[in-house]
């Protein structure tokens, strides 16, 4: 097991390395400057910015250095927000998306979770479609709309939440309903699914043959089944919900990691946009890994090899 | 069947959510008299004790030298002073930091006199030397300021220093700039211009070239002269450092400028936030302390200012908290002790917060073009005149585009009262100009707005009869949304005026910028915003080395009459000059005007002391909570 | 008193506007300690007049329109879920073809064994181990104590069908219902499973229904035989009645299409030909009439009367007597 | 193992039905679909919105005069009415017929990169499963890396980059029809920057997918027979081993096509979207979201569009994957 995870974390690093190899590279020959002005900036002044960020260096040994710094755990300082490294940048924002994504995934797994069991159990019933459809709901109004309209009828219709920004605890909820919706319905379809396929199958039977309560057939003997397609699911998924609720952030002017994605990607701000590509990255490949393990705890005919 | 049926109640409920939503809120407001209506809250959330202030944005720089943008700005005129500073009921500027000035040589030299006994935020003592060390701090390139050529174009010396010319010295009368320039280009050294220094033999050589190459330019000079005495023993030469700027602190209280010109707008131009004082101690300390990088001397733990305001805690990209300094010299007068500066980045959220009390002030915001019907009418609603032009930028170099008809014909084909009427629910205003109108002693030039038959004419005299054989051209914007909605109604009148098809090509901010600076593009929109109230800040832009001249319109009259005014000392003279200079420009539309900006803002009834400004500056220190 | 007494057992399915009848009027009895086989080929019913027994059958789609099943005096019908769940795994266990995916892959096979005893007998985890033990001792799983910390997927398929008569065995229940238990297995195994299983009936007199395809199994195994074709019983006979004097055609295609070690003369194998019908679009009259050698205009026409020949042996066939 | 061989033989008895009653899988395939109720009524719907997408603009420009891009500025947004049952936007402009035009774009931008990530998506898994081994595994790390790349990031660098690349003139038949059909040329500037950076970043799924069914695929007997006669790789995957796949790609494909509108709105929403006059569901309800507390029918009659799009595309794509996957098939 130990070997397993320590040959994946190099997996995990080699990986890592490829990537920010690319994106550096993709970043780079993108047009358009990190010292791009409305006004004319003499070419003094750009030499004078290009020499502070290290760009008066040829491309190849900006790379070197920065493969150097990213190693040490570094990563550069922030353009756009000039007194500012990326690595306090990322300390202050990343909590505050993890905080909304948290709560999202809390209520999207609760939810998901107990209705695509329920419709499981209760297939082909009026539960099931009903909850089934609420589902394809939820997956087909993204944040997009859901953002907009939550804040029109819970912080301006009725003041209960406030409109933006950041705080209290009434800040968070209303992102991470917004946010969460569209995963408690991936959540809930595949936990239908899953458990469907378990409840289908033969060691069901015997439980129930065993004269287990339809109880305890569902919570002993088919969940741990039926999960699996949600783990699998919820690697990825975490990572995104935590690192890059964007669209959900930028509705609702929270002050978190999403943003960047765009924005750095936007304001050219090549040291800001590769560590949040490098966060995103990172908590991806862990979490890939954690999955893998998880896998591994909850299924045990699968070994580490 | 049963899904569709919930599928279909689902989509009913949401309907029903907003429809039922939106009888409640805007109807009872518009059907009733207007006048007494508000469209937020109108008891603060907050104690008198304080104001809540939107600043759009984290600002990229907390540096008033490097400020940039208007939320930087917003932060930077608050919390460090300058000398002067405008009065906001007269627009006149009046002392801030400098008690009064001596304007000595007939325009060309200025002594400020500065107040006795003022302090940095920290206690220690704040003298002309920190002006000098601050001044100089802009004009150095090091320091990376965008606002850089504002300091060293009008200061003596300012240009050797901030653009590193060479200095060359020892020439015993006044030396042949013609002679040293060949000796020097026989050396293979490329010349851009020699100045002489003022009041000394020395001269000022700048080279060509960017980057090392301007190095190496500036080391092969240096060598010719002092190795090979390329201009005989006894001369030397190095690199200009501060001490070519004609500006110094006599004492601690008088700091001495001497400018290249008799410029009458200087006085203003002190006022603009690039001009505030530093603290010299804290930056130099903080710098030893970090090798050299100072960037951090404004992070809260650090930050000293001179202003009214003083930062007491921040959170980053939430908000900033902002209280009263006791060591400004006017404290006295500053009325609300505390500021809470909140960063809301949409407009959209900004309208939503304001509505609902969570900031006072809408900030640096425009009302989105789509609410301003439906807003204009409340109390809380204003629109003010605004120091800017938003027009559309021609690619000269393009050979359809360089007929001044074809220029002429697409200017008089833009209904600008549609756009600002329809378009912008009315709050901009159409605008023929270069320079915006209501500067002191400047009256603007206004051509033709709306002339479509005209237009049609000019363009068949250009050979374009009912737009036949007229190639389609692309009209680069940048990607807001305001732009769009005024490009698309462009489109359609150029389309039914001079049936001529335009392409809409929208790049993101970076890429447009890149591409104004290297001339892609065949039309492009641009804004322009004044950066003291002055003429020149706006006929700068169409001078044919000015670095903002994206358009590649050159015109030698133009220039020369602007060089002109700005040795002029008298005043109605040189406004005359510019306007003559802003009519040239406009016959030969250089560009086309589409409107001149106001600045729309939602304000809370119970702040007071909030004055319109030509320039949206609003100082905090003027304003204050009223309250029932 | 019989065991169990099936009474005119239907079991039908719902399916997109159709009615299939998979079990259509099944009747037999089981004394106790003795081993009934059902025998016919898939999708004549055998599994689902088990499963129905078991209650098992997912309703819907399934239902019952008609039918008694009287075990130990109690119509099985009448109960409710909950009492159902006291019998089965206590009174009736049930072990199934696959004992690969009859296990739970995601328990220990310690879990899967001791919860029978936890819900049935109230036994504590420490007393159903120790019995669970014994039980795989008695299945003949070496070193059983150290094996039932495992997980199914450590065992070999005939081990697992070990496992899986243990755990059908741990409350010594009265009726073992046997469903295929030997198809997935190889045929050495097979032999060991089948011989582990008269064993139990012998020792526990346990009794038990086999249910399989394969006449073979059930020659030396079962005292009677009920043979089903297309969800009907057609034929119901002792095992050495059956096997002699073979009354319905179809068992007849069946026998034959076995290689018998006790008929010297064994001339050669016919298959049956053709396909068994589809339940839900039966063919009129005999279900069997299409593959029947023997079917004349009477057989198309109407589904034959049951003959009862003696006690305890019927058939279904118009042709019962030629 | 077994369990395994099991597993194989389902694939077996799937690919002897592709390959010696290829008739029979469709056929079996369709029936399945036809069975399940919600998918049928789901296509039945898709269609019907395509048809009035594709064809609605041009009769409501017809019989109404409206056309999405001819401004009525005094006439501004009006609420929803007889005469425009969706209402008016900001600009005068019919909403419905805007809407509809949306709708007909995304429905493009889904179809199109969906396609393109199922063309690409498929090469690279089929030739990465073909080959197998040191290939495979390379190109599967590549998967991984671009899997482990926030994809919005590399949407927006795509955009920017291949803006400066003018690709339009090869799509002028299409845009020709659409121009008639629809009143503008929907295979031009920011569109097609679009389809292509939405299909290069969705293709890893499909990819990953296509590899595990080919891995199983190409050990089978016909493969192998194929193999020894001779013919070439390219002619086994193109021939034998893609067409087997077939059924798998087409409802991941489905699937994407759904995903790729969603966005496409995200894109217009940050402003990498659509250029305007041109609306898309997502420009619609970007825009919508900004007025909704003036004029609502702005944002909820695209909305509802979308979801109602989406809804039934969804529904469609799990129908198909029933119908066609062979583990469902199994029972």
């Amino acid at each position: 097991m130990l070997f397993f995870i320590a040959k994946r974390l190099v997996g995990v690093v080699i990986t890592l390395f490829v990537i920010i190899t690319l994106s550096f590279l993709i970043i780079r020959i993108t047009p358009g400057s990190p010292f791009s002005q409305e006004r004319d900036v003499p070419v003094e002044v750009l030499e004078a910015l290009k020499a502070k960020y290290g760009f008066d260096k040829p491309l190849h040994k900006q790379y070197f250095q920065y493969i150097g710094n990213v190693v040490k755990g570094d990563l550069g300082l922030s353009i756009k927000y000039s007194n500012r490294t990326v690595n306090e940048i990322i300390k202050i924002s990343l909590p505050k998306t993890m905080q909304i994504g948290f709560l999202a995934l809390i209520w999207a797994i609760l939810v998901g979770f107990v209705g695509g069991a329920i419709a499981a159990v209760k297939q082909n019933t009026k539960w099931d479609y009903g909850l089934m459809s609420i589902a394809m709901c939820g997956i087909s109004i993204p944040p997009l709309v859901s953002g907009p309209l939550l804040i029109l009828v819970f912080a301006l219709a009725l003041p209960w939440f406030p409109t933006s920004g950041w705080g209290s605890w009434k800040h968070v909820v209303l992102p991470s309903i917004s946010l969460g919706s569209v995963y408690a319905a991936y959540i809930a379809r595949l936990t239908r699914g899953g458990m469907l396929e378990v409840i289908r199958s033969n060691y069901i039977r015997t439980a129930r043959a065993k004269g287990l309560s339809e109880k305890a057939v569902v919570v002993k003997h088919a969940l741990k089944g039926g999960i699996l397609p949600v783990v699998t699911f919820l690697g990825p998924a975490v990572a995104s919900i935590m690192v890059g609720s964007v669209v959900v952030e930028k509705i609702f002017n929270t002050p978190g990691m999403g943003p960047y994605f765009v924005d750095a990607a936007f304001n050219r701000d090549y040291f800001l946009l590769m560590g949040v590509v490098i966060v995103y990255a990172v908590f991806l490949l862990l979490l890939n890994l954690l999955v893998d393990i998880a896998y591994g705890f909850i299924d045990p005919r699968i070994r580490f090899e | 069947m049963k899904i569709k049926n919930i599928c279909l109640f689902v989509a009913l409920s949401l309907v029903f959510a907003c429809t039922k939503k939106e009888e409640n809120a805007p109807t009872p407001n518009g059907s009733e008299s207007s006048a007494e209506q508000f469209f937020g809250t109108t008891a603060p959330k907050h104690g008198k004790d304080e104001i809540w202030i939107n600043n759009r944005e984290e600002p990229q720089y907390m540096d008033p030298i490097l400020a940039a943008g208007v939320p930087d700005g917003n932060l930077a005129m608050n919390a460090f002073a300058r000398l002067v500073q405008i009065n906001p009921e007269t627009s006149q500027p009046v002392p801030d930091l400098a008690e009064r000035w001596d304007v000595l040589d007939e325009g060309y030299r200025y002594i400020f006199h500065l107040r006795e006994g003022l302090k940095w935020s920290d206690g220690q003592p704040l003298t002309a030397h920190d002006f000098e060390y601050s001044w100089k701090r802009l004009m150095n390139p090091k320091t990376g300021a965008q606002y850089t050529a504002l300091g060293y174009t009008i200061v003596e010396g300012g240009e050797a220093f901030g653009r590193r010319a060479v200095v060359i010295s020892g020439f015993s009368k006044e030396a042949a700039i013609d002679t040293v320039q060949k000796t020097l280009e026989a050396k293979g050294v490329s010349i851009e211009k020699i100045k002489p220094k003022f009041q000394s033999t020395d001269l000022f050589v700048f080279v060509n070239g960017e980057g090392k190459d301007a190095d190496d330019q500036r080391t092969k000079l240096i060598n010719a002269i002092t190795k090979s005495n390329a201009l005989g023993q006894g001369i030397s030469a190095k690199m200009a450092d501060e001490s070519v700027v004609e500006l110094r602190a006599l004492d601690d209280r008088q700091l001495e400028v001497r400018l290249v010109g008799p410029l009458p707008y200087f006085i203003l131009l002190s006022e603009f936030t690039c001009f505030a004082a530093v603290p010299k101690h804290v930056i130099e300390r903080i710098a030893k302390e970090n090798n050299g990088d100072e960037s951090s001397w404004v992070r809260l733990e650090n930050i000293v200012v001179s202003g009214a305001y003083k930062l007491v805690k921040e959170n980053f990209k939430i908000d900033k908290v902002y209280e009263k300094n006791p060591f400004y010299w006017d404290a006295a007068n500053v009325k609300t002790p505390r500021i809470r500066v909140l960063m809301i980045e949409t407009e959209t959220a900004a309208m939503n917060a304001y509505k609902v009390g969570e900031i006072d002030w809408t900030g640096p915001h425009e009302v989105p073009a789509e609410q301003l019907n439906q807003v204009q009418n409340f109390k809380d609603f204003h629109n003010d005149p605004y120091l800017g032009v938003y027009y559309y930028i021609i690619n000269h170099d393009l050979p359809v585009l360089n007929d001044v008809r074809v220029r002429k014909a697409l200017s008089l084909s833009i209904d600008r009262e549609t756009i600002t009427k329809n378009v912008l629910a009315g709050s901009y205003i159409p605008y023929g100009g270069l320079v915006p109108d209501g500067l002191a002693g400047y009256k603007s030039y206004q051509q033709e707005l709306y002339n479509p038959e005209k237009a049609k004419q000019l363009l068949a005299e250009a050979g374009y009869p009912e737009g036949k054989g007229f190639p389609k051209f692309k009209f680069k914007y940048d990607t807001k949304d305001i732009h769009r909605l005024i490009i698309q109604a462009v489109q359609q009148m150029w389309k039914k005026n001079l049936n001529i098809d335009v392409d809409m090509v929208n790049v993101e901010w970076k890429v447009y910028l890149d591409d104004l600076q290297k001339h892609n593009f065949e039309i492009a929109r641009q804004g322009w915003i004044g950066d003291f109230l002055d003429p020149y800040t706006f006929i700068e832009l169409n001078l044919s080395n000015s670095g903002n001249n994206h358009s590649n319109w050159k015109n030698a009259e133009f220039d020369a009459l602007v060089e002109k005014s700005n040795q002029e000392s008298d005043l109605s003279l040189r406004m005359q000059m510019l306007h003559d200079a802003e009519k040239i420009a406009m016959e030969d539309q250089a560009m086309i005007p589409i409107y001149l900006y106001t600045k729309t803002y939602m304000l809370k009834p119970f702040i007071k002391g909030f004055y319109k400004d030509y320039q949206d500056h609003h100082l905090w220190k003027h304003m204050w909570v009223e309250e029932k | 008193m019989s065991l169990l007494k099936i009474s005119d057992l239907r079991t039908y399915f719902k399916m997109e506007g159709n009615v299939v009848k998979a079990v259509d009027g099944v009747d037999f009895e089981l004394e106790k300690g003795e081993i009934v086989g059902i025998v016919g080929e898939s999708g004549s019913g055998k599994s689902v007049t088990c499963l129905s027994i078991m209650k098992l059958i997912p309703e819907p789609p399934g239902f019952y329109p008609t039918g008694s099943i009287e075990f130990m005096g109690k119509d099985l019908m009448k109960l409710n879920t909950k009492q159902m769940s006291k019998i089965r795994g206590n009174q009736i266990s049930m072990i199934f073809q696959d004992p690969m995916s009859s296990l739970n892959p995601f328990l220990t096979v310690e879990t899967q064994l001791t919860e029978v005893l936890e819900i049935h007998q109230n036994k504590t985890r420490k007393e159903a181990q120790k019995i669970a033990i014994d039980i795989l001792e008695r299945v003949g799983i070496a070193n059983a104590p150290r094996r039932i910390k495992q997980f199914p997927h450590e065992f070999s398929g005939g081990m697992r069908q070990r496992v899986m008569i243990a755990m059908a065995l741990l409350c010594r229940p009265e009726l073992l219902i046997a469903d295929e238990p030997t198809t997935a297995l190889d045929v050495t195994i097979q032999a060991q499973i089948l011989e582990l299983m008269k064993d139990l009936n012998r020792d526990f007199g346990t009794s038990i229904i086999f249910i399989t395809h394969n006449m073979g199994v059930v020659a030396g195994m079962t005292d009677r035989i009920v043979v089903m074709y297309a969800g009907k019983m057609v034929e119901k006979a002792s095992t050495s009645d059956l096997f002699e004097t073979p009354k319905h055609p179809y068992t007849n295609a069946l026998l034959s299409s076995i290689p018998r070690l006790d008929i010297d003369d064994q001339g050669s194998l016919t298959p049956i030909p053709g396909l068994p019908p589809d339940l839900s679009d039966l063919p009129s009259g005999c279900s069997f009439h299409p593959r029947c050698k023997f079917a004349d205009d009477q057989c198309k026409a109407a589904y034959p009367d049951r003959i009862e020949l003696s006690k305890d042996r019927m058939a279904a066939c118009w042709k019962v007597n030629v | 193992m077994q369990q395994a061989t099991q597993l194989k033989e389902t694939q077996v008895q799937t690919n002897q039905n592709t390959i010696v009653e290829g008739v029979s899988f469709w056929q079996d395939a369709w029936k399945r679909l036809k069975k399940n109720k919600a998918a049928m009524i789901s296509a039945y719907c898709v269609l019907f919105l395509v048809i009035v997408c594709f064809f609605g603009p041009f009769i409501l420009n017809k019989f109404f005069g409206y056309d999405f891009s001819t401004q009525d500025l005094a006439y501004g947004a009006k609420p929803p009415t007889l005469k425009h049952p969706f209402g008016t936007d900001y600009f005068g402009r019919d909403l419905l017929t805007r809407t509809l035009v949306g709708g007909s774009i995304s429905l493009m931008v889904g179809l199109i990169a969906a396609t393109v990530a199922a063309i690409v998506g498929t090469i690279f898994g089929s030739v990465s499963g073909f080959f197998g081994g040191r290939v495979d595994n390379l190109m599967m790390r590549f998967v991984d890396v671009l899997y482990a790349v926030p994809y919005l990031f590399l949407v927006i660098i795509l955009v920017t980059v291949i803006e400066r690349v003018n690709v339009g003139s090869i799509f002028d038949p299409f845009n020709t029809v659409s121009e008639v059909l629809m009143g503008l040329k929907i295979f031009e500037g920011r569109l097609i920057l679009l389809f292509i950076a939405l299909g290069l970043v969705g293709w890893l799924t499909t990819a990953r997918i296509v590899r595990g069914q080919v891995l199983s695929i190409k050990e089978q007997e016909f493969v192998q027979a194929a193999r020894s006669i001779g013919v070439s790789n390219t002619a086994i995957i193109f021939r034998h081993l893609i067409p087997n796949a077939l059924g798998t790609i087409i409802v991941y494909f489905t699937l994407t096509v759904p995903s790729m509108i969603m966005q496409e709105a995200f894109l217009s929403f940050i402003g990498l979207g659509i250029q305007p006059p041109n609306p898309s569901l997502g420009s619609l309800i970007s825009d919508g979201a900004k007025q909704m507390q003036l004029y609502w029918w702005t944002l909820v009659f695209p909305a509802i569009f979308l979801a109602i799009l989406l809804y039934c595309l969804n529904f469609v794509g799990d129908g198909l994957r029933d119908a066609l996957d062979p583990k469902e098939r199994k029972e």
